[in-house]
């Protein structure tokens, strides 16, 4: 009786956590799309709001894709504990007999696959359209791949935390946004350099530094706020 | 030690206590905060460089520290509460950051109305001044978030939680932006830095900042008393305190 | 301290646009923080002086946790 | 398998107005308790103190005689909680929903089990489709299922049979008294009485003040 021992009991649960979130993304093709087409659509406003001059706009690209993809990763963190909390898996998460932190990685690690992932993916796509030279859309992409990773896991805290509020969605917004600040220094950084052709190395280390940290330290707080949320 | 905690942590006996500390800690407040604008608006000697402007700093200055230290006191309170389960420690938590927004809010303030006469506009993107901008926003999250829950204990601890988050990332906030100064702009003369300041300069100042410290202990100790009333209103031991003071003026 | 001494430490040295508001709004505020500290104390001493109404309104009813 | 989940001096206090205090039981294998009580009396607080959920604000919980600090994984390993919502995603169809739980529990178990399961909860036909489709009393049903598939000796249950149609309230009731004669044990928060074919003691909440020591 009871459950499978430790080790392979946890590795079964986080695989099937992720695989479920994964599922359901799938599944809500709609939902699960719209920061991509959030991102692209701002991004097309751009030009038409400051100016089409390609050098003005180039100098100003790797910004602007950096904050509307931030904004874009915002849009999506509402929904992550949303419908669970509304349908009671996440009462059962509370009471499984894993660590919670681990859980709720999984279900980290499926937002970003899902949303992060893909903006860093279609970030110099768009970059044609801001008339990025094509020599930094890799660094482009990585800042973007590593910096939404980081911005996942400190948005779910906010995310966690404002799960059972009615219109928690404003509110979550000013939470994490402050939280969100190096992530967006270190990321549009790394971008701007590549543009100049500068060494965007460092840039890179510290994004990856900050995601260690947010690895180290969010999940613990995300399943904390979880806890508040659901038993207050 | 587990039993001093408690024992502190007990609202009545944190009641009493404050109220004898309190009167001395607004009369040195008071005290302290009058002797320091004297010297510094009228002994301290003016700033070859920036000229009489350079006074804004005995207001600057200590705002802007004291604006940081409430946060720590904050999330340290948060902690406090969230593991020990001692209510008081969400009593003080509520009872000082308002104080410590408006503290970020004054810093904000006056550090542009320094910056002012140097740079001719009323915001510059100096480091500190971005720095502490972000705090503020930090400041007006874990206020909200308190709020925002139906259940009162719920809000504290979402906020308490948040303080803890907000700050682990004050410093690495900090970190960042003086990097992206440096990266922006020429080493303009940053203005929150003082220049090294001859004593006659630095001691008002220290004179400024206790005085703002002190005033900051005396109002949490009242506003936390407050808290206390407003909470433990049920408690037979506040009901007896406030027949016993109807006579008298409330002190 | 005669009247011209004074209105040069008035003038602040042509900054006074900019240290007296600074001052100005820092005495505000302390001020302001103090008389509602203590104006918040008396309004709670009067809500305690009354008879308490049942379930007080302070704390907000618990929506997290149906019965 | 023997084990026992003791609750000693519990309180609650909501609003100022005192739920229970000083309660206390114990269930151990073989044991069903019925908690009753009119809205608002605690029941649900209860039921979520003894999960491990809600660290009460005195009094202490102890699972096979250790005293839990607050929801200890030995309690949460052996424990099968439900509550007011049945924890059916819509976008998930009843298979994938029933593995997702059993895989919590570190077991990967097998389709062809969860599709049983399901055809003795009388959703054979819906296994394969999003649950979304399907009423809030088949979505009832969907959460049973799982009593069928979980090795979780203890079950609390939070007002399982609101949404059941009769036979699927007949249905639980068997369940129920399956599971207490093979040795497991319910603490079921309900209004409806169910006719178990084992001895189930009461709980009566929010009648008497302190309700009384509950040697099961």
């Amino acid at each position: 009786m009871g459950a499978g021992d430790a080790d392979t009991g946890l590795a079964t649960a986080w695989a099937a956590t992720l695989g479920r979130e994964l599922r359901r993304a799938g599944r809500r093709r709609g939902e699960t799309l719209a920061p991509l087409t959030f991102f692209a659509l701002v991004i097309a406003l751009f030009p038409l709001g400051l100016t089409v001059q390609p050098e003005r706009l180039a100098g100003l690209a790797p910004g602007l894709l950096w904050v509307t993809a931030l904004l874009a990763t915002l849009l999506s963190l509402e929904a992550l504990f949303r419908d669970d909390h509304a349908d009671g898996s996440l009462e059962q998460m509370l009471l499984a007999p894993q660590p919670l932190a681990a859980l709720v990685l999984a279900k980290v690690l499926a937002h970003w696959l899902v949303g992060g992932l893909p903006l860093a993916l279609l970030a110099p796509l768009l970059g044609v359209l801001l008339a990025l030279p094509a020599g930094s859309y890799l660094p482009l992409a990585v800042s973007l791949a590593l910096g939404s990773a980081s911005l996942s896991l400190i948005g779910a805290i906010g995310a966690a935390l404002t799960v059972g509020l009615a219109r928690g969605g404003l509110l979550l917004s000013v939470l994490v946004l402050p939280l969100f600040v190096p992530v967006l220094i270190f990321g549009a950084g790394a971008a701007q350099a590549a543009l100049v052709g500068g060494a965007f190395g460092a840039h890179l280390a510290l994004l990856g530094a900050l995601l260690a940290l947010a690895l180290l330290l969010a999940p613990w707080a995300i399943a904390a706020a979880l806890r508040i949320a659901i038993n207050g | 030690m587990w039993r001093a905690i408690h024992r502190l942590g007990s609202p009545a006996i944190f009641y009493a206590v404050a109220g004898r500390l309190q009167p001395w800690c607004w009369a040195l407040a008071i005290a302290l905060l009058l002797a320091g604008s004297l010297w510094g608006l009228v002994w301290a000697p003016a700033d070859y460089q920036q000229g009489d402007s350079v006074r804004i700093l005995y207001v600057h200055v200590p705002t802007a520290l004291l604006a940081q230290s409430v946060f720590v006191l904050l999330a340290a309170a948060g902690g406090v509460f969230l593991v020990w389960r001692i209510k008081l420690a969400d009593m003080l938590a509520a009872a000082i950051a308002p104080f410590g927004a408006l503290m970020t809010l004054l810093a904000l303030v006056s550090g542009a109305l320094w910056g002012l006469p140097t740079w001719g506009t009323w915001w510059v993107w100096d480091a500190r001044l971005t720095s502490m901008l972000i705090q503020l926003f930090l400041y007006l999250g874990v206020i909200a978030l308190r709020g925002a829950y139906t259940a009162a204990e719920s809000g504290a601890r979402a906020s308490a939680l948040l303080a803890l988050v907000g700050v682990v990332n004050v410093p690495i906030i900090k970190f960042s932006v003086d990097w992206w100064q440096t990266l922006h702009q020429a080493a303009t003369f940053s203005l929150v830095r003082p220049p090294s300041m001859p004593a006659s300069m630095w001691l008002p100042l220290l004179v400024m900042v206790a005085g703002f410290y002190a005033f900051f202990v005396a109002l949490a100790l009242t506003r936390t008393r407050s808290e206390i009333l407003r909470r433990e209103s049920r408690t037979r031991w506040v009901r007896e305190r406030v027949a016993r003071t109807t006579g008298k003026a409330a002190r | 301290m005669s009247l011209d001494a004074l209105q040069a430490w008035l003038a602040m040295g042509g900054d006074a646009r900019y240290v007296w508001p600074a001052w100005a709004l820092a005495l505000a505020v302390l001020a302001g923080c103090a008389l509602h500290a203590r104006r918040e104390r008396r309004r709670v001493l009067d809500a305690l002086r009354r008879p308490a109404r049942r379930g007080g309104m302070e704390d907000k009813r618990d929506a997290h946790d149906p019965a | 398998m023997s084990f026992r989940l003791e609750a000693r001096g519990l309180d609650c206090e909501r609003d100022g107005q005192r739920l229970f205090a000083g309660l206390g039981l114990s269930v151990a294998d073989g044991d069903c308790l019925l908690v009753s009580g009119p809205n608002g009396s605690g029941k649900s607080t209860l039921l979520r103190m003894l999960a491990g959920q809600l660290p009460p604000q005195a009094g202490e919980l102890a699972w096979c005689g250790r005293v839990l600090r607050h929801g200890a994984r030995a309690l949460r390993a052996n424990l099968l909680y439900m509550g007011h919502a049945p924890g059916v995603a819509a976008s998930l169809t009843p298979l994938e929903t029933l593995a997702w739980y059993q895989a919590l529990r570190g077991e990967r178990g097998d389709d062809d089990a969860r599709l049983a399961a399901l055809e003795d909860w009388g959703l054979g036909e819906g296994a394969g489709i999003p649950a979304g489709q399907l009423s809030a009393g088949q979505r009832r049903r969907v959460a049973l299922a799982r009593l069928t598939l979980t090795s979780a000796p203890l079950w609390l249950l939070d007002e399982p049979f609101t949404a059941l149609d009769r036979d699927a309230a007949n249905l639980l009731e068997e369940r129920l008294s399956a599971h207490v004669r093979a040795g497991g044990a319910v603490v079921l928060a309900s209004h409806h009485v169910p006719a178990l074919t084992v001895a189930m003691s009461r709980l009566a909440l929010g009648e008497s003040p302190r309700p009384d020591e509950v040697a099961v």
